[in-house]
Formats: structure tokens, C-alpha cells, sequence
């Protein structure tokens, strides 16, 4: 089936960004989720209460994109241009998984696949 | 002698402002768990609003302030036999004053729990406050106010020895039996909503007013002192220990000047209506900075006092109780007047104090973990004590 | 004569204490229902501030303490004429005495609010407010405290009967028209914040010394009586609900600690200045019991009574009247003093306030519901009032 | 003279009533901003009660209330000198005066925050608030009630012109360096959590009794009239910006109803005790009215005062100074009476305040904007000023 | 591999009335997360505080549903039934995204495929 | 493509111990969602004021990772000896689900593929 389901990790302070840009590229459905997550971003070490810990888990925002692949493309690089904390890049920034989508119902209107996303 | 109705009022409200202490303490301590134990930390608060209340007026009061000896007091009011509507105390009504005293009573306990939060079990939490209440507090309370040994020997204007020291020291001697929670020094263990504790040390400072301004028994000019003094030491020490902290760890955090300003608080305790207001400044500068890094010890030494009960209730006591005997110049001379014998007392009603305190605390504790059992299951601890011990959750959809 | 500057000062103090009872209640509240509707929840309470206040000073007050007749005041003090700043009530001020009766007249249909939480469209409920207050509210407080047939014979010393009796039976019959919540009974309707309620009694125990001291009206020996019984009833009530619970359902909740101390709250209020404290522990223990078994049979009966306005301030209510009746001995005998008349000038007391508050309070919802409607839609109630009813949704990001 | 022990306990409970307002006031604006500002908009509250009584007690009291020249009070009173437990303010103890002021003295500054929130750096507005509690508040309120100028001319009962007056312009001032929160008119940057703000309101009405009722200075019948008009003009005010509310937009929301409800209280803080029951009535009608307005307008005018301290202090003070003016008929006659010289001189309070705080607030603002920078960058203002400010999170699992 | 993973977002106060179709069909395993989300629902303005806003971001739900394939179309059907907020259905009333399973552990037995599910 | 997008649901008191595991086998890029679910740990029932309710949704803990294809066994692993509450397992420790993943972009370096996992 011609449609994806992509799946990216961002900074929560770049969420505002990252929908200006998808919506630039008439992206303009998605689904938020707030998550937290580690990953190559550590090293992190907090003090509280007088003991050092590394500290792991930080708050990310998770977003899901359904799309047809002709606009798969255009999402990737609406995120990543959204995300990136400055041009070269942070750790930290994020990761855009992308998975195959078999299917799509829209509910309200009971459509049935790419016309539905 | 008949009552003085302005007195009376003052007395009145200030012992309901010291009630409204348990609910900020429980934000204090409740914000500062974990989710998943905050209403088990807030019940430790609540429950001994229960329990105490009613063992005072049952036996507490009696033992704490009748005629008794020099170590305690005696039967002669065990369901406050002897006292009707127009019994007094100095100028105020003798409910009054039995009510004002209680709350200090209740308060006194409930600071402990701070410590052992997530790992105690509920019913054997319940066993060590009534125990606690009637084999620490009460006697420490008759030697100080009561016309025990140390009554007019150890100035203690509003706790200072009687509530703090006595819960800082038992905190620590009760993690003999409670050590550490699971992950302690692994993780970062994070209070759940930082919100709740600013509030309750909001509460906790408002409901002082209470605890050092009424400690007076009076609505009069030392009632004043002990007022204004309450307000300029927290404030300083808020200050101080928020200085230290951006210092030494680069950021001043929501949490340390909280932190401080309670440190401030029980510092000025002692001591509230015997020290000038700038004596208070001082009193609070340095209360700020030395539990800050009494606080940070604990990171060194290795043993879990959750929420610092030590470091603030106790050093902060002790820091308190000591600078009384040098700044103390209103109603009393200490040392900066030339009677280094009051330090001395000072020095004196500490020590026995923390010795009582830890000794008895730990007796308490041994006689309970073979009994009872004091800590829960480690499922339970991962489970968080919410739902293994009180069948809820705080938050639901 | 002239007013007593101590009795002002307390008088004051206490009414503020019971206006800060309303954000108590709206937390307790509050914490109970789920996200969608607890802005809902709490704007009953916060609105009644509003509009009772301002009903209270135009004509509540004349009705409820104008001279009037056996049933109601008149309207001689309709906009407070013929009050002004040097106008005496005993030993106070009118105008604090005025605040101080216009925060009772606030709480108590704020009170009801909770029984038809997430259901009642808000529209209504300013209106039921408004209209209640006068109904219900103004005559009732007439009757027992503004020189009507109740005064003098039926003991309420701080409105057993006019606030939690009639308060209680009144949400009881406003569910007629309100009915169930969607979806109760099938899945459970769980508190989305519990330490919103706990935080919500704290405010509320910490209100309530000046809702039964300040009843005194004055700062002497009858307003420690006060105070001492309010400490006391509400620590043992919190007990006995905590074992009735404990035994009975397997844990002791902290909901369920927090909802034993607002029951003593509601059973000392009518006897806070009658009895002694040894008979207020009892009360509480009392209380604590029976209003846990009026909670349990909603489960059998199988009304939606949402956060137990009957099981708590009913029974409660009901019970503390009665037992007043029976425990009376300061200022008044009752029957354990052989006064066994007492009991029954309760009874009446009681029987008649029930009487009236249902059949007002069916009259007043089954007008309104044939005007303005009562009920939110089903898709409304779904979504929840916060949305529907004030375009808001408390948390956001 | 000798202190009134009933004065002293009201004005003490008075004090720690405002002290109460400050976590009152960082609920009510920290449940407006977004999650990752709440606790640094917290801490604007919680540390001005730090910097402020501590530089309070070392020189502003003395600033202010020293006996100095028309416009400033002198050095006597530095670090408090020439005070002590026996010095009298009328019939309380000094030291019950200075911390009464002290906390009117805290509170302004911090009003001011709510306007800035989310933008400005910890350490300059440490330094804003104490550069503006020497440099515009300890004058100001020389003037007025110090014994400067403007001493018994215009009409201030409890600071609409020295608190709010001062506040709301303040807080306009400081925008023309701190400027737009990122994405203010793109996306709705909503409340994280109404219910603290709803809480935040109930704190500060409690608080608000002392703040007015307390300037009584005494608990005569002043101080009942004070606390009246305090009781109803919220009232009305919640009930009128509600009527606003529900037919321009359409629902009436749970944060206008709070906002309403503080647009009253300030309203009537300079009319307290100058002005009937009646009065504080319309006087609440008319502030709800025009403080929706007013914050309306910001719609129009395009600028970012985040939580509307001008639409509320700054429109509500200057509405209540002339409306004192207009109605003053206790100890004090206004227009109404025929006294239209009152109502010009209330003019010339509000005019000479506005020009003074505006002038000096962007005189502070130019320096500190200088020196030390006033606004975070854009990238500390994405994460939120809790973790770059202060190195937390306010909610953690 | 004869499974599938469905995950369908729904309005918040359709949940209940989803599950209950769910039971119906006797799918009784799924996973619940809150999430925010836009989509065609729009043009939905908001007046806060003097000025207007297009509220885009609206509270959803999020089901994860793994299924065998047998139980797609059922479980679909539930989901829609449950979901629509009336006969006609509304904008706003949700998707459901199919994506391929490839396998499934259930932790407490180790059973591993179809039967875990 | 040889990568997979690993979803798992586990209890939330078992986090850490999951966490322990998964780096004692070297993958530690994760995120992590608070989910609530209903699935076969069913029958508890609670009374809550009166009234006795089946409790059926509970609060779990959804991980989503990200691994190639030699890492799936030992992920697979991983979760199930940190996530079993004894060594029998009980009902309710959760489930792992395998879907395929077709591709991964690491936003701030612009990888792609295997490497930006
Ligand atoms: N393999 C993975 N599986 C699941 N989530 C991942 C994976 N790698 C990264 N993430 C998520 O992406 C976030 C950012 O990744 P991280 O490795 O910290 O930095 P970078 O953006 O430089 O790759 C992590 O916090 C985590 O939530
Ligand atoms: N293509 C998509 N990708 C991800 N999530 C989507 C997508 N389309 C819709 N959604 C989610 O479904 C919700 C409802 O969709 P929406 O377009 O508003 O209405 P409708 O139900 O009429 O399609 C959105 O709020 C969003 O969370
Ligand atoms: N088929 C499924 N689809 C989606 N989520 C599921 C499915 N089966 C289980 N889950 C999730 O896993 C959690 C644990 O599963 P459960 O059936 O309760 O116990 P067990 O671990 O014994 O299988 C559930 O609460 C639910 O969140």
C-alpha cells in the first residue's frame, strides 16, 4: 500500500516549530504524544539532594504521521528542518522512524485508504 | 483568675494556624515523593492528626503538663479530669491552652515521617506515632514547659528542642530500621510536583505565626517580637541557603529555597521571643547555610532521609537552640551579654535531648520491627505504598 | 453598648476562617470528580460566594434575622437599612455579625453542590442557589437562631440542623430531578485528585474552628469549648470511619480518612458549645461510624449521591443534633443529664427541617426544571461540564 | 502609651493573613502559565517575601515611615533601630506595625511578575524587585501614608494607589524591555492548571480581610466596615465580569469568574473603610466591568501582560481610587456628599502615582536592561525558565 | 505473519462507549494513551484572555489493538460503531491506522505468535 | 529491511529492572509512554464509596524501540527477564510486539538507515 506511518521523536520545545513546518508542506494531521525517552543525549548528571545522579529519561514529544508516500519525503524534511535545535544539529534532536501502513479508515465517514489519511 | 478575652482569641487562632501546619506539611512532604506514595506520605500528616489529638486529651496532656515530677507528669488529668469551662491557664482558658499545646504535639511526629517515606508500613507508622507521642513527647515537653528539669534552666520559646531536635534526631535513629529505599543513589528519586511543596511551605510559614507568635500565650509585645522575628528569619534564610546553592551547585532551585525558608523557620523557634529582630537576621543567615550543607552531608554519609528531616528539623533545631543561648537578650541574656552559662544550658538541653530522643526512638523501633514489622515488602515498595497500603491511587482519569 | 474590641477581633477572624471554607470545599469537591468537570465542581462553590453575598446583604439577612414573625424575618433590613458603622449585635459590630451569618448562609447550598456534580447545567444552578437561599436557608436560620419558633428550643450551636441537615436532605431531594451520572454503576467514577480533597478537609477542619468557635460570638471561655470539641470530634471521627473501613473493605483509604473527618466536623457542629470534650470524642466516634454505613447504603439504594452530601452532612447532621440532645450539659442539659425533653426538641428540630427542606427543594427543582431545565444533555455530560458549560479544560500543557 | 492587647492580635492575625497572600498570589499566576514556567512564576512570589523583608526591616520600613521630608522618610530607623518591644504605633507594638507594612511591601513587587512571566532572567528580577521596593514603593508609600504629601489628601484606606496603582503601571513599564512571550498571538498559551488559580483566588480573598480589614490598624468598627465591603465587593465584582464574560464570549469561564473576583478586592482596597456596604456593592459591579474591559483591550493594543496585572491592579486600583472619591461617606465625605475637591485630589494621587512608578520602573528596566540583561534568550524561553532558571521540572513521575 | 496492529484515535468521551463494542466482539486487550491531535477538525476559535486563537491541538485517545487477522474487520467495525459521535458521524470522530504485525511475546508464559496475542 | 520497531507493554514498578537489562545487552535508546491497559489481568475488583467495580484499565508502561535485527533477540530478552514480576510470570507482566521498520533517520546528523538507530 502506498502510505506510511511515521513516527518521530522530538524536543518538546521544538513542537511549535515542527508544525510550522509541516503545515508549510500541507501536512496538517497528526497525533501528539508526550513521552520521555534516553538515547545517545547522556552524560546529563543532576544533583539533588546532595547525590549525583545521571539522569536518563528526558521529556520528548512524540509525534505520529500517517501520509501517503508521495508526501513522505516532504514530512521527513519538514521535521527534520523543525527539530533541529540550531543548523548543525544537537544531540538530542530526535529520530524519525518510518513504518509500513497497511490501511486507513477515517470514522466519521467511513473512507477506506488513501483518501482517508 | 479570670480570663482576658484578647488572649484568648489570640491563643485560639494561633492554635488553629498551627493545625493548618499538618496539611502544609503534608504538601511539603507529599510533593516531594514520588506519585506513586503521595497519598501514603500525606496520610502520615493526616493520621496523626487523629491519633494524637486524641491520645492528648486522653493522656498526653496530662502527662506533659501535670504537676508530676521532674521527668514527667502525672495522671491527675488522663480525660481531662479536673478541668471545666472556667479552668484557666494564665489568662486564657484552659481548653485553650490544652488545644494550643496539642497541636504542637501532633505536629512534633508527623515531621518524622518525612524520612521513611515509601517504606513503612501504615499500621506500624500508627504504633510508632502513639508510642512516640507518649514516651518522647511528653516527657521532653514536661522537662522544657511542663515544670520538668529543664523548665527555666533551656530557654525553648516554641520548640525548638521540644518538636525539633526531638523529631530530627528520631528520624535518623528510625532508619536504623528502615535504611534505604530501593534505587536510592541509583536513581534519581524526584518529587512528583514541586507546586504542592512551595504551597505547603507557604502554609507551613503562615501556620508559624501561630506556632512562635502565640507561644506567648498572650497578644502583647513579646507576642509582637516573636511575630516579627518569625518573619525576618525564614526570609533570611531563604536567601542564604538559596546563595549556597547557586554557588555550589550552580542553579537556585524552587525546592532549596523552600527548603531554606523552613530551615529559617525552625531556627528562629527557639529562640523567637527572646532575640531582637536582627539577632532573627542573623539567626536566619546562618540557619539557611548550615542546613543547606547539613543537607548535603547526608550525600556523603550514605543513609536515605527522604525528605531531609535531619538536616532541616535537626540541624536547623540544634543551630537554632545554640544561637538562643548567644543571641538572647529580651526577657533572657546569653552569651553576647556576657552569660556564657546560658549557652551552656543550651549545650545541656540539646544533648540530653538527642540522647533521649535516639535512644528511646530506637527502642520504639526494635519493639515494633519484631512485632509489626516497620518495613514493607520489596513488591510493595515497587508498587509504591498507594495501592499496596491504602487500596488507591492519588491521580485518576 | 458598645462592642468588645477582642470579641470583634475573633468574630473577624472567624468569619474569614469560614469564607476560606468555600475554596476548602471546592478542593474537596473538586478532587473528587474526574477532569472533565472539576472546574465545574468548583465554580458551585466559588459561585455561591458570589451570588449568596450578594442576596445576603440585599434581603437574606433581613429575612433570616429581621424581627419578622415565628416563620421569617421581615424585610426592615432589606440593602442593610438601619444598620450603619456604630450598630451593635451583643458585643460585636453588625456588620462583622452580617459576615459572619452571610458566610453560613454561602456554604450550606454550596454544600448540596455535591450530589449532582457533572450533571446540572450552571445556568440552574445559579438560579437554585439564589432561590434556595431564600427559601430554604433564610427561614430555617430564622427559625433556629433569628428569633423563630426553633430558638431557644432546639440546641444548634453552629448549625447542625440550619446548615448540614438541611443541606444534606436537600441534595437527597434534588436528586429527582438530576438522577444518575452517566455510566455510574457500570464503570467506576474514580476522584481524579485525591490530594485535592485531603488538601480540601485540611482547609475545611482548619475553617471550621471559626464556623463553631466563632459561634461564640465572643472570645471567651464558651468559644474554647468550641475550639476543644472541634479538635476532638473530627480526630476520632477520622479513627472510627478508618476501622469501620479497614475492617470492613480491607484498607484504610485516604479518601475515606479525609471524609471520617468532615463527618465529626458535621456531627460536633450543633453540640460544639454544649458538651465537653470527653462527650465530643464520643460524638466523633459515633459519627465516624454511622455516616461510614450511610455512605455503604447508597451501594444498596443505588441513588447517585456523587460525593455523599447525604451520607455525610446528613447522617451527620442528623446524628449530631440528636446526640446533643443527648450529651448537652454545658449552658443546656440533656439527656444523660435527665433532661430526656431535650432529646425531643431535637427531634422535632429535626424531623421539621427535613420536612421543609425536601418538600422546598423538590418545589424549587420541579419549577426549574420545567423552565430553564435542570439536566445537561447526554453529549454534554459525556464531554463534561468544564467544556460544555464554561469553554475550559483545567489542565493544559 | 500602651498597646490594646485586642488591636495587637488582629493586626497580627492581619499580618499573617497578607503574608498568606504571597503563595496565594503564586497559585493564581502559576496555574496561568504553561508547565515549564510554573515554578519559576512561583518563585517571583516566594522570593520577594525573601529579598524584601529582609531589605524591609534593614531600610525600606525606615524609608517609608521615618519621619524624613514630603517626599521620603529618613535613615533613624535603619536595621530597625530606635525600636523596641516596647515601642508603640498607636495602641500596637511597633514591631506589629513594621511587619504589617513589611507585607504590604512584599506583595506589590511581586504583583508586578505576573506580567513578565516566562521571559525574565532569576537574577535581574532579584535585582528588580529590590531596586523597586527602595526606589518606588518605599516613597510612594511615604507619600501616602507615611506622612509625605499626599497624607491625608487622597484617600487610601489599604493601598489601591501604593499597592495596585503602583503594581499595574509597574508592570506596563517593564514591557517595553521584556516584550512578547515567543508565539504570543500565534498559539494559545493557556493556563497549565485552573484550579491553582481558583485555589490562588480563595487565598488571596482569605489574605485580602487582613490586608483591609487589618489597615483598621485596630479591631474596632471600622475594621468591621472594612471587612464588609471586602466581603461583598468581590462578590459583585465576580458576579458582573462573569455577566461580561457570558454575553460577549459566550460562556463564563472559571478563570474570569476567579479574575472577577480579584478585580473587586482591588477595587475596594482604597475605599474599604471609607464607604457603605451599598457602595461596595456598585463599586464591585463597576470593577468587574471595567477590569473585563480592560484586559480586552490588550486584545487591541498588542501587548503581552501575560497575566493582565494591568487589567486588574492597574485599571482596578485607578477605578477604586476615584470611586472612593466619588462614594466616601465614612470618616470621610466624596462627591456624593457634595465633596468634589476629595474626588480631585483621589485624581491627583492616581495621576502623580502613575507618572512617579511609570518613570522610575523604566529608569530600573533601562539599567538593569543595561547591565545585567532582563530577558532570557529565545532558546531558554523554549525549554521554560524552570529548567534553565533554576535547573528543575515541576511535575516528575 | 496472520496479525495486525491496529491503532485508532478517538475522541476522549467515546472511550467507554468503544470499549463496550470492543467486548461485544470479545476483543478485550488493548492499550489506552492519551494523546493530542488535529486533523480535518478545525476553525475551532477560542477567545482566551482578549485574543482569538485557532485551538488545533484537541485532547484524543489512542488505542493500540494487536489482533489476529480474523478479528480485523470486527474489531473495526467495533471501533467505529463505538466512535461515531452520532448516526452521521462528525468530523473529528477519529481514524484507525492498520500496520503489519510480525510477531507477538507475551511476557508471563513466554507463548510466542497468533496465540499470544 | 533489517530493523524492527519494537512495542512493550510492562508493568510500571518494573521500569527500572527492564531498563537494568536492556543495557546489560547494550541497546539503550528507548522510549518510553504512560499507557493504561486491560487484557487478560482482569477480576479485581475494587468497591470505591458502596459500590464494587470491575477495575479493568491499569496503569502500564509502553517502551518503544528501535533495533536492528541482530539486537531483536536479545531485546526480546531483556524485556522479559526485567519485566516478569517472579520467576513464573504473572498475569499482567505484558506483551511485546515486533513490527517491521522500514526506515530510520537520526534528525540531527541527517543519518540514515541501520547506522542512526
Ligand atoms: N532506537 C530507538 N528506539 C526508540 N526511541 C529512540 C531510539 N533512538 C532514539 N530514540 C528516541 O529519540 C530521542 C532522542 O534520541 P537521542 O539518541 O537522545 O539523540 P539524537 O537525536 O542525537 O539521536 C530519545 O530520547 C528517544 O526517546
Ligand atoms: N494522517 C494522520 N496522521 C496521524 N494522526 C491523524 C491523522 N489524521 C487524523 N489523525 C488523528 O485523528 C484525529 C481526528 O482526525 P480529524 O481529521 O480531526 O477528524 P476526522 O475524524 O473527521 O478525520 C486527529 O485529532 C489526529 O489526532
Ligand atoms: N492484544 C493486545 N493489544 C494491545 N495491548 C495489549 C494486548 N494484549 C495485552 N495488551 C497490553 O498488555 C497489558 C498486559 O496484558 P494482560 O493481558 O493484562 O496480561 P499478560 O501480561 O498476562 O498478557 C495490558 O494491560 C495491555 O495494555
Amino acid at each position: 500500500m502506498p502510505m506510511k506511518y511515521v513516527i518521530a521523536i522530538i524536543r518538546p520545545e521544538r513542537l511549535d516549530a515542527v508544525k510550522r513546518e509541516l503545515q508549510e508542506v500541507e501536512v496538517n494531521r497528526l497525533t501528539v504524544t508526550s513521552v520521555s525517552g534516553y538515547g545517545a543525549q547522556k552524560g546529563h548528571l543532576e544533583v539533588y539532594r546532595a547525590l549525583e545522579y545521571e539522569v536518563n529519561l528526558l521529556e520528548k514529544i512524540k509525534l505520529d504521521i500517517a501520509v501517503n508516500d508521495e508526501f513522505l519525503e516532504p514530512t521527513i524534511e519538514a521535521i527534520q528542518r523543525g527539530a533541529k535545535t540550531n543548523d548543525k544539529g544537537e544531540i538530542g534532536d530526535g529520530k524519525i522512524f518510518v513504518l509500513p501502513l497497511e490501511d486507513v479508515i477515517r470514522i466519521s465517514t467511513g473512507e477506506i485508504g488513501s483518501g482517508a489519511i | 483568675m479570670s480570663i482576658v478575652a484578647a488572649d484568648t482569641a489570640w491563643v485560639l487562632i494561633s492554635s488553629a494556624l498551627v493545625l493548618f501546619m499538618l496539611p502544609g506539611l503534608a504538601l511539603f512532604y507529599g510533593g516531594m515523593v514520588r506519585r506513586k506514595n503521595v497519598l501514603s506520605s500525606m496520610m502520615h500528616s493526616f493520621v496523626a492528626m487523629g491519633i494524637i489529638a486524641v491520645e492528648w486529651v486522653i493522656i498526653g496532656y496530662s502527662l506533659a503538663f501535670g504537676t508530676g515530677n521532674w521527668f514527667i507528669g502525672g495522671f491527675e488529668h488522663v480525660f481531662l479530669r479536673g478541668i471545666d469551662l472556667y479552668s484557666t491557664s494564665g489568662t486564657i482558658p484552659t481548653y485553650a491552652f490544652i488545644v494550643f499545646q496539642g497541636m504542637f504535639a501532633i505536629i512534633t511526629p508527623a515531621l518524622i515521617s518525612g524520612a521513611i517515606v515509601g517504606r513503612i508500613k501504615f499500621k506500624s507508622y500508627i504504633a510508632f506515632v502513639a508510642l512516640w507521642g507518649l514516651i518522647v513527647y511528653a516527657p521532653v515537653c514536661h522537662w522544657v514547659w511542663g515544670g520538668g528539669f529543664l523548665t527555666g534552666e533551656a530557654l525553648d520559646f516554641a520548640g525548638g528542642t521540644v518538636v525539633h531536635i526531638t523529631s530530627g534526631i528520631s528520624a535518623l535513629a528510625l532508619l536504623v530500621f528502615l535504611g534505604k529505599r530501593k534505587g536510592y543513589g541509583l536513581d534519581a528519586i524526584k518529587p512528583h510536583n514541586v507546586t504542592f511543596t512551595l504551597l505547603g511551605v507557604g502554609l507551613l510559614w503562615f501556620g508559624w505565626f501561630g506556632f512562635n507568635a502565640g507561644s506567648a500565650l498572650a497578644a502583647d509585645e513579646v507576642a509582637g517580637l516573636a511575630f516579627i522575628t518569625t518573619f525576618i528569619a525564614p526570609a533570611a534564610a531563604g536567601l542564604s541557603w538559596m546563595a549556597a546553592e547557586w554557588t555550589h551547585s550552580g542553579k537556585p532551585t524552587a525546592l532549596g529555597f523552600a527548603t531554606g525558608i523552613l530551615a529559617g523557620l525552625v531556627a528562629i523557634t527557639p529562640g523567637a521571643g527572646f532575640v531582637t529582630p536582627m539577632a532573627a537576621l542573623l539567626i536566619g543567615l546562618i540557619a539557611g547555610i548550615v542546613c543547606y550543607w547539613a543537607v548535603m552531608l547526608k550525600g556523603k554519609l550514605g543513609y536515605d532521609d527522604s525528605l531531609d528531616v535531619f538536616g532541616v528539623h535537626g540541624a536547623g533545631g540544634i543551630t537554632g537552640a545554640l544561637l538562643t543561648g548567644v543571641f538572647a537578650s529580651v526577657g533572657a541574656t546569653g552569651l553576647l551579654l556576657g552569660n556564657s552559662h546560658q549557652l551552656l544550658l543550651q549545650l545541656e538541653g540539646v544533648v540530653i535531648t538527642i540522647i533521649y530522643a535516639s535512644v528511646c526512638t530506637i527502642l520504639i523501633g526494635f519493639v515494633l520491627d519484631r512485632t509489626m514489622g516497620l518495613k514493607v515488602t520489596e513488591s510493595e515498595e515497587n508498587i509504591g505504598l498507594d495501592k499496596t497500603c491504602h487500596g488507591e491511587t492519588a491521580y485518576n482519569i
